[in-house]
Order: structure tokens, then C-alpha cells, then sequence
């Protein structure tokens, strides 16, 4: 076991991968400068020369395009986007290239992309650095979407998506990348379809991905001080999505709410939700609930910022609620994996 | 070239455009039965871009292409039962009833697949050729688009990162005077469209496209040159639509065709001027019937077998949508 | 009352909106040809001149973006797309920029573009003609979206989009063009937040919207000779979202059927089954069930077509499921809506 | 010009870059201590191009910016104290707190808006110029952006565009020389930028653009054409970005800069080369120093203003996202 934080595990997948197999290639914007996209592919410009590590010019929608044809033409294209707010400039080789390419020609060829998008938030990201795509790649069928929450979904996601002969879209939140965790040894055999229960409970559960999980675990910490056990489920890959995982926690505790690191209105967590009153029903105590980014644009302003995502503080104070408890006066600790500035 | 080379390519690339020609005639036939359900965009007026490039193509090379894509599945020598079979949606199709007329597809005969979206193969093919320049270059991608499709940005986005690596690549811009029913002035105050990209540094040259053997030869030049280590090249080929741009009829007296193009294109039937070059290189017009036969003959087998095809069973509906390791 | 066609409803919301306000204009591919987009900017040209009425270059990306600045420059542009899956190339434009433009600069402007876009469905539109993006639209708050079912909701939300000071994104179902229905006077005040019952009905709710309310309504009729009244509800604006409308008929019938003209997950469909899970919950008698198209590109074949999209046969089916009853041995009559092409 | 004017013309240049200039040494200044939480993009040393354009730009003409929007939003005259209320988030901001350094804009000094996506603002100026056009161009429309901004694909499809339709249009390439840590040769084969949509007809020039009275005489004999009829165009300045692409440090010693950067950089520091300009043309050094305590001044009340003024209440989240009716 090493220990390593988000971005270290992630660099190391990258090396062990490209290391492993010589169809495996890095692109992307600053893949090659000194800044290595937060240190995940520092070095591996020296290790593996020009041809594998490149750096692109701006131009998202064709470069998504060259990572399929390259693809098509044998190779192994991870293709990194530091926002993913500018995968927007992606859609249309990604939904309608990648994602249909195989079904579309009944099977005559597959294409296996890998594309590594970083969510931004904190220190004034503003509208168009913090957005989180996931639902919109989700909702088209052909295409896979991971979130890794640790180090080790990290690595372990990052391969299995390289691995994988399917298109695959990789989610990384900014403030993961610090959070330290053991990691097992690099693998490309584990199984791209997985939701992880990262605390059992019997009173509710909590669906949570990404950061939400983190700050959904935070809020269990204050939950159990003050009797209540939630669960808290972590759907590391959203499609294909580990239904049996999710359901067999709502079906045990019978209460949800649902913490998506996007907005809720057709939303990852509107999904999840979904998935509940269709196949859960019966086991349902309570309404569901859902949170999420506040409906408006990411307002650049501190104080608004902070009322504009979920916290420990806000999902704690949903459990009580869900619980019919009022919320203690000390209210849940704020984590402070905000980072400073400048990027 | 000796008189019986050039002959035989004329032959060649004859043979190819008869394909093309009798098996979209074949399709107009059928079209009104209502057997073919899916839209079609016809190559009819246009063979000699399509039978031109295939005979250029070495054994390895690749070409990307669109939904006007009956010409080029043909003349690189895509299965002319699993052509009939895909437009009717059969099981037995070159994209299993899955693609129809606008996604053919045919690997094995270089066709890697034809997508329905304007310019979205341009770097799709861009980055094939990445991936033969990173395995040692030993064929070229072709990408085979129309006058639309230097619309779309993605297009110059292609060119640049092309030019910037140097990839075996050869643009192929089909110009057939209209995107749907636009014109080139209309979208575009460049109308010398092979000069649209020169300022990313991308050479171009414009041909007479009605000319197969002159297709050929300018496309030969082009694709040896790049699979050698040559620079990006763009070709234009001029041609003409024939038929409306998307279904099966003539459409000479809507309102976006001038006047006189009718005859003009007549004029202009790269088969004619194929076939009329072949005759004077001494083939006889006896033998160029016979070809004729004898792809009638073929393409009403692939009707047959695309009739009696089974359609694609309802567990099919959802398979290949992911692959599985 | 005149009664016209769902294209010609079109039409005359164009046609007098460019005759009321001088700084509406329509563009798009092939907005002046002999086709005019399905009629529906016929004799525009003639009528209104070059300047208002004009095609454009097939760069959807940019073409979106001028109309964005042409709205922050004073105009009222409409721009047409004749199929919804060009709009991935427009993702950019209209989420980062035009939905996010007022609220990032504090309402220092506003963005009063109109896009139209048409979902192709029938005669071999294939995985690339026949997708239907309203939830990648939904999902991004500051952006309105409406479905237009009948010739009269046309008519009115195209006036009302126009009228709007947001940018809206209009989908045209391309099987609903001739449907025939009576039109009220044109008029720009109806408020853009609408959800229609479409027929009464106390056993159950279903919310379809666009064709598959068609659909529905024809499953309905079935319905109810075998004695349940299904209440069919339509929301034509997906945003805003009339939540009263929607959540009145699910606690009056207590079971809900939701069926969205594109895929369910993270779609539309899901939106509406997470909102009854938490707000008609107490109503719910059911597990809420979901309808849409098929987790796949859409396949060309037509025998596979048919088994891709829901109908009033498989509608009728899940209802009576949900109505614990076994379905008569007559199906629902198919529609026959399906058009001849070649487009 | 006489001399009197041109010396009044490099006084109010420099005094537009001085503004820029220390309202930025001024946010460097204030950066560590945290008060401005927002990625922060610095004009430092290209003063110049923004200084010029403005005093370029006819009162009615119009603006687009990108993320690097500190200097245009000075130099058009934006407010100060909104500016510094929008770095630090509060309700007296610019754009009331909601956009932060990277989304300034100032409609009434022309400034229309900034976006921190690439290029994106690009299609919107060229749209806006269609505005101008139909409303019987009164105004031109300009589009800056950086040497990444032609990477993108809607910057050829605007081009494209806005020479198809002959709109009042000039657009701006401010070439710093780096796109965050990529050179232009880095990204392009075509290194004279100003030439790279030349292929769709859309004329270029290139120019220095550290000399303040350059630009604007390049930049007024455009706008003043475009507005009067002429075609659409390119003017590239060459400049160069002093500190880290984002943040507020200097890092000469990073890897993507050549060795003796920094040297090269002050030799070409556009307020020394205009001040030495001023001076040559008769203005006295006390005169100018004068200058720049009363910007300092100006700076210091913004800043205190910023500083006083409430963030945006808790209700402000929610407004904005939809305009009513
Ligand atoms: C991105 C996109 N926008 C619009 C369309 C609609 N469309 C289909 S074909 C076509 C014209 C393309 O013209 P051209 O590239 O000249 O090819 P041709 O049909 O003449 O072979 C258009 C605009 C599309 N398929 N894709
Ligand atoms: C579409 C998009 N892709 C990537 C980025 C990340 N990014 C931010 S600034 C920048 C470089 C832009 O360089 P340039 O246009 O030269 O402007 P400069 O920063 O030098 O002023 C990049 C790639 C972005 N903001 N938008
Ligand atoms: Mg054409
Ligand atoms: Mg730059």
C-alpha cells in the first residue's frame, strides 16, 4: 500500500498505464508545462517523449475528434480538460461521435477514448469554471462516466476507464485533489460500474458523489454525535450506475436524499431520485430529497458562493429534517478544503 | 503511362463509376416502394470523385466520409449486398440495419464510416492520422467532405492541428456547388474554397472532378506524397449534384439552381467522359456493355439478397451500444 | 378561431412577430429556400427582405453566438435549426454564454435570442437525426425551454418565447407538423410557464409532453373503453416547469407514468419522477414509472425503430400494470404519424 | 497632427495605462493578502493595446473582452471603484459581485463584457456587429482577444461571417506570446497570426503593440474604416505578459519563458515607451509624476470604497438568472 493524495494516484495510473502499454497517449492543454495539469502528468513528458505527451492548441471540439480517430486507428487517447466547463465545446464529438460510433456501424468498431475533465469551485471560479457535466454525457447512451471520490477510486477509475474499449468520461473535483488515501496496486482489471458505501447507517441514507461525499461524510460525523446513522453511498461510476448498491441501501433504511455535485433540475441526483420511486418505492418512508447547486449561474462573491453549494452544515440540517428532529444549535462543522487561489 | 496501362486504369475507374451509377439508379427505381426507409443522398453526377480517390488509395490507406456516402462505400469496393442490405435496414448490412444510407461503413475495404453531422469526420480522420504518424506512417487518412463542411469550425481546427504535426492526411473538399440548396456565395465570401485554409499554413489545389483519370492522378500524387512524409494537402474537386440533395428525384427547376444546369451537367457526366476517353484509348463499346450487364447483374443480386435478408432480431436493439472488455 | 396546421401555426407567429417589432429577424440553414423549413418561413423573404430573413453558414457554434450578440446589440433574432442534434455544436454559446450571460454580469443585460430546433423522428432518421436535448438545455439554470405539442401552444410560446427577455429553446416535434388544431389571435402576453391537462382523467396521471403526448392521449382513448381514465398532462414549458399543474393531477390519480420524448436517464422524465418522489410523495399509491426512448443510438431499421420509442400500445401496457390489470388482448391502435421522406 | 495634439494624445494614453498599470500594482499588492478571491489575469505590460483601442473606439463603438479584462475595462473608462468592488466580491461591483475579475463589463463605457472561455466572445462582437449593421452601422464593434483566441473554431466561423456580410467588425489579437504556458509555434505552423484567416478574406496587420500611440493610430484608421463601410479586420498587436498567466507573481524563471525575457520585457515597457515620447514632446517629468499620484489616489479611494461596501445580501443569489417580462 502507498499512500498518496488525489492527484499523486492519478499521475501514477497514468504512468503505470502508459508504462504497460505503448498505444496509451496524454493529451491536452499545459499536459507538457511546468504546472503538469495539478502534477498528474509531471514527468511523463521525460519518461515517454513528445510524441506521447502533448500539449494541444485550443480547440475542444477537434482535438475531441483527433482522440477518436486516433482511437479508431489503434491508440489508447487520454485527453485532459483542466474545466470541465469547456467540454461544452466537446459535445458534439463526444455525443455525436463517440458515444454513438459503435452502435451506429452495428459493432464494427469501438472507441476508446478516455477524457479526464477537472470541476472547478472555490476562490471565485465563477459561471464558467465551475460547472459540472456529468448528467448531460450521462444522459446520451454509448458513453461511460466516472467520478472518483479517493485516491484510490482514482487510480483505480482512471485505469479501468483506459482499459475499457468504450468512450469514458472521468470527472475530477479541484478540491480532491489534496485528500490524502492508501492506494492499492495499480489495476486494470477492476470493473468500471461501482457505487461504494462509505459508511454504513440504518437511519437514512445519503447518495453522494464526489465532493459531495466527502462533505455528506463530514455531515454523518455530526449526524452520529446526535444519534442519527446515515449512510452515505457513493456512485463512483454514473453510468453504467450500480443500481443494486443504491437500492439496497434506500431498501434498508428507507429514506434518501441525494447530493449530486451539479444542479439538481435533470440532474444526476433527479436520476437517483427517479431510480428510488421506481424501484424503491415501497421501501420509502419519507419523501426524497435532492441537493444541489442553487439554480442561477456560480456567483463569484464569498458569501454567496457559500450558499450556493451544499455543505456538511446544509445536508446535516436535511437529515434532521427528513429525521423530523430539529437541527442542535452548533450546527455542522464547514470543511475548509476550499483552496487558495490562484487557480 | 503506356497506352494499355492508361487503359486499363480508365477501365478501372470506369468500372467503378458504372457501380456507382447503376446501383444508385437501382435505388431511385426502388426508392418510391418505399422498401428503402431512410433518407438518401446521391452520388449520381458526382462518381469520378469517389472512383478516383479509391484507385489512388493504397491497400492501407483510410478514408472518412459522409452521409453522401453510396459513392465512396462502392468505389473502394465496400459489399454491394451489404450496401442494399443497410438501406434496407437488414441484419445482413454493413452497419446491421443499424446505420442505413447516411452511416455506411466497410473497414476492410477502408471505409472506417460516414457520419450524418457536417465536418464531423474532418478530425475524427485528423486523428487517425495522428495514429499512423505515431506507428510509423505507413498509410494516409483521407477526409472526404462537401463545400459545407469547411463551414464548421472543427474544420479549421483539423487544418491547423494537421499542419502543426505534419500528418499523413489529404483533404478531400467534394464541391458540389451546393449545401443542400446553398450555394458557395451564399455561405461563403471565399468562393475559391481549396484557398479557404491557406493562412493556417494548409496548401491547396482545385480540379476538374468530373474527370476520373484526373482525379485519380491528382489524388495519387497527393496521398503518395503525404504517406511519404509531405505536408497536409486539401484537394477540391469540382462537380456537380445531380439529383436533390437528400431523396431521390431531379429537382432542376427549384429555385436555388440556375438555369441551364441540367444540360450543363449532362454535358459533364463523368461517365461519359470516362467511357469516351476508354473508347478512344481503343476499348470497344461492345466490351463497356458488357460491364454494364454485368454490374446490373450485381446489384440486382444485392437487391435479392438485401429482400430476403432478415431484418435485425428485436434483441438486437440493444447490443453494441457498449463493448464489452 | 382559424384552424391551421402546427407548421403554418409557426409561420404565423413568425410573420406577425416581424410585423409588430422590426427588430426580430429569422436565421439559419436553408431559412430562405423553396423548403423553408417544413413551410415555416415561407414567403418571409419576400415579405420582410434579405436582411430579416437569412441563411447562414453551417457553423452552428458561431451562428448561435451572433445571435447572442445580435440580442445584446438591440435585435430579436429566431434562429432555426431543421434538427435538434445540431445543437451540441451550439452547447457552448447557449449555456456558457447566453444562459449565463445576465446573471454574470450582475443583470447588466439581457439575452432575448429564440432558438428552434426540431426532432427528427421516423424513416431512418438514425443516432444522429433523432435526438431530442431538451434535459442538456433544462439542466443549466438561465436558459428557458419549451415543447410546443399542439398548433396552438406553437403559435402562442413562439410569440411568448419571442417576446421573452431570456434566451428560450424552442423543440418542434417533426411528427407533429400536421397536426391540424384551431388557433386563438396571435398574441405575445401568455405567460411562458405552462403545464396543459389534455384530458381529465382520475386513475392515473400521465405526463407526456411533445408526440408522446399524442401517443398518450391515443393510449388513453384505449384506456378508457376498458374503464380507466387515465388524466393526460402536458408540460410544454420544461423551464420554467409548472410544478402546480403536474403535482395536482399526481395527488388527485396518486400513480404517475412519465414519458419524455428523449432518453430517461438524468432526462426529463427524470426530473418530473424525482419531483413527485418529493413533493406528491404522501400522494403516491404507486412506484413512479418512467417511458422514453430505448438506452441506445437510435437505430435505423425500422423493426427495431418501433421497439425503440414508447407508443399508445406500450403507454396502454404500463398502465394497466400499474393499475394491477392485465392487458386486453387487443393492443392500442399504432399511430401513423410517421412520415414518408426522403427527409 | 500639431504638436500640441500630440502631445495631448500621449498624455491621455499615458494616462489611461498609468491607471492600468497601478490599479494592478495595486491588486498585486492587496493579492496576498486574500481579499481578492478570484483567479486574477494581469494587463501588466500590455497597457498599450487597451490604451490605444479606447482612445480609438468612437463613443457609440463597442467592445468584447476575455477574462484579461483589467486593462480594457480601465482603459474605456470603466469605473474604478465598481472594478475593485468586483475583485472583492461585493454588491457595489461591476457586475455586483457575481463575476469577479475574469466577467467585467461596463455598458456604458462600451465594454460590453468579458467571458473566461476562450474565443467565446468572439461570435457574440461579430453578432453584435450584425446588430449595428442592420440598425444602419452607426457603430463599430470590436473583438479582442488573445493569441489563443484563433485556436479555437468560432473564430473562423465569425470571420467567415462577418466578411460574408461586410459587418462594421474589427477584430483584436493581443499576441502576449503565450497562451498560459503554450507558445504560438507551440500551437500553430502559421506563426504570423495576423495572416491565419486570411484564406477566407479577412485582411490582417500586425503591429507593436507596446507603443500606445501606434495602436491607436492603427486602431482608429480600422474602426474608423469599418465603421465608414470598409470590410472587416485584423489587427494583431505583438505585446508581451509580464507576470504568471493567472495569479499575480512574476515567474521569468519558469520553463515555457526564453532566458532574458524579463531584460527584453522592461526594454519594452510601453509607459516608459510613451512617458519618453511625452517627455520628447515637451511635457515635464513633474507634470507626469503629478499624473500618477492622482491615479494613485483615484486607485487608493477605489480600494477603500471596495473595501466599505456590504457583499451582496443572501436574496441576490437567485436574481439575475431571469430577466422579467
Ligand atoms: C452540423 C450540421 N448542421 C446542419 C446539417 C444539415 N445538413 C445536412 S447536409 C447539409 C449540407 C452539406 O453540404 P455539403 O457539405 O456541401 O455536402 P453535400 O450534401 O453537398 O454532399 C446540411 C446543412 C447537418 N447535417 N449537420
Ligand atoms: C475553451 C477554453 N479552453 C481552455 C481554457 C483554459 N485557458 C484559459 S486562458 C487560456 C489561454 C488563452 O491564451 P490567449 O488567448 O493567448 O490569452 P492570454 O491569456 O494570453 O491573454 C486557456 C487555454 C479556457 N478558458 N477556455
Ligand atoms: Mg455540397
Ligand atoms: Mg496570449
Amino acid at each position: 500500500m502507498k499512500t498518496l493524495n488525489y492527484g499523486q494516484a492519478i499521475h501514477r495510473a497514468l504512468e503505470f498505464a502508459m508504462e504497460k502499454d505503448p498505444s496509451v497517449f496524454v493529451m491536452g492543454i499545459g499536459v507538457d508545462d511546468h504546472k503538469a495539469v495539478f502534477g498528474t502528468t509531471k514527468g511523463l513528458l521525460e519518461k515517454f517523449g513528445r510524441e506521447r505527451v502533448f500539449d494541444t492548441p485550443i480547440s475542444e471540439g477537434a482535438m475531441t475528434g483527433v482522440a477518436v480517430g486516433a482511437a479508431l486507428g489503434g491508440m489508447r487517447p487520454v485527453h485532459i480538460h483542466i474545466r470541465s466547463d469547456f467540454l461544452y465545446l466537446a459535445m458534439d464529438q463526444l455525443l455525436n461521435m463517440a458515444a454513438k460510433w459503435r452502435s451506429m456501424f452495428g459493432g464494427a468498431a469501438s472507441v476508446p477514448i478516455v477524457v479526464r475533465a477537472v470541476i472547478g469551485r472555490s476562490w471565485g471560479q465563477g459561471a464558467q469554471h465551475s460547472q459540472s457535466l456529468q448528467s448531460l454525457i450521462a444522459h446520451v447512451p454509448g458513453i461511460k462516466v466516472g467520478m472518483p471520490t479517493t485516491p484510490a477510486d482514482a487510480q483505480q477509475m482512471l485505469l479501468a476507464a483506459i482499459a475499457d474499449p468504450n468512450p469514458v468520461v472521468l470527472f475530477e473535483h479541484r478540491l480532491l485533489y489534496d485528500i490524502v488515501g492508501e492506494l492499492p496496486e495499480p489495476d486494470w482489471a477492476v470493473e468500471f460500474k461501482r457505487a461504494v458505501v462509505r459508511r454504513p447507517g440504518k437511519d437514512l441514507t445519503i447518495v453522494a458523489n464526489s465532493y459531495m461525499a466527502v462533505e455528506a461524510l463530514k455531515a454523518a460525523e455530526f449526524l452520529q454525535e446526535h444519534g442519527i446513522e446515515a449512510e452515505i453511498v457513493d456512485p463512483v461510476t454514473v453510468v453504467p450506475l450500480d443500481e443494486a448498491v443504491i437500492l439496497g441501501s434506500i431498501r434498508k433504511t428507507g429514506r434518501l436524499i441525494v447530493i449530486d455535485t451539479s444542479w439538481t433540475f435533470c440532474g444526476v441526483s433527479a436520476e437517483i431520485a427517479a431510480l428510488a420511486a421506481e424501484k424503491a418505492f415501497s421501501s420509502l418512508k419519507q419523501p426524497v430529497l435532492r441537493l444541489g447547486m442553487q439554480p442561477t449561474p456560480c456567483p463569484v462573491s464569498k458569501p454567496l458562493e457559500n450558499l450556493f453549494y451544499p455543505n456538511a452544515g446544509t445536508i446535516a440540517d436535511a437529515a434532521f429534517k427528513m429525521m423530523e428532529r430539529r437541527s442542535p444549535e452548533l450546527r455542522a462543522p464547514v470543511l475548509t478544503h476550499a483552496f487558495k487561489g490562484p487557480f | 503511362m503506356s497506352a494499355k496501362a492508361d487503359r486499363e486504369l480508365l477501365g478501372k475507374l470506369y468500372r467503378l463509376m458504372l457501380g456507382i451509377r447503376l446501383a444508385e439508379e437501382k435505388i431511385v427505381e426502388l426508392y418510391p416502394t418505399d422498401k428503402i426507409q431512410s433518407p438518401i443522398h446521391l452520388s449520381i453526377g458526382q462518381e469520378a470523385v469517389s472512383a478516383g480517390l479509391a484507385l489512388a488509395m493504397g491497400e492501407a490507406d483510410r478514408l472518412y466520409g459522409t452521409y453522401r456516402g453510396h459513392g465512396p462505400y462502392i468505389a473502394l469496393g465496400g459489399d454491394l449486398k451489404k450496401l442494399f442490405a443497410e438501406l434496407y435496414g437488414k441484419d445482413t448490412g454493413c452497419a446491421r440495419g443499424k446505420g442505413g444510407s447516411m452511416h455506411l461503413v466497410a473497414p476492410e475495404a477502408g471505409l472506417m464510416g460516414c457520419s450524418a453531422i457536417v465536418a464531423s469526420t474532418i478530425p475524427i480522420a485528423t486523428g487517425h492520422a495522428l495514429a499512423s504518424q505515431m506507428r510509423g506512417r505507413r498509410y494516409a487518412v483521407l477526409s472526404l467532405f462537401g463545400d459545407g463542411g469547411v463551414d464548421e469550425g472543427v474544420f479549421f481546427e483539423s487544418v491547423n492541428f494537421a499542419v502543426l504535426k505534419n500528418l499523413p492526411i489529404v483533404y478531400v473538399l467534394e464541391n458540389n456547388r451546393y449545401a443542400i440548396h446553398s450555394t458557395v456565395p451564399d455561405r461563403h465570401k471565399q468562393t475559391e474554397l481549396f484557398r479557404i485554409a491557406e493562412g493556417l499554413g494548409l496548401r491547396g489545389e482545385r480540379f476538374d472532378g468530373n474527370d476520373a483519370s484526373n482525379v485519380y492522378a491528382t489524388a495519387k500524387r497527393a496521398i503518395d506524397a503525404v504517406r511519404a512524409g509531405s505536408v497536409p494537402a486539401l484537394l477540391e474537386y469540382t462537380t456537380y449534384r445531380w439529383r436533390e440533395h437528400v431523396g431521390s428525384q431531379e429537382d432542376y427547376a427549384a429555385a436555388y439552381r440556375a438555369p441551364g444546369e441540367r444540360e450543363e451537367a449532362l454535358a459533364h457526366d463523368p461517365l461519359q467522359i470516362t467511357r469516351k476517353a476508354l473508347i478512344e484509348a481503343g476499348a470497344s463499346p461492345v466490351e463497356l456493355d458488357g460491364w454494364r450487364s454485368q454490374v446490373l447483374q450485381e446489384v440486382e443480386e444485392a437487391v435479392r439478397f438485401a429482400e430476403q435478408s432478415p431484418s435485425p432480431a428485436p434483441g438486437r436493439l440493444l447490443a453494441d451500444v457498449y463493448a464489452s472488455r
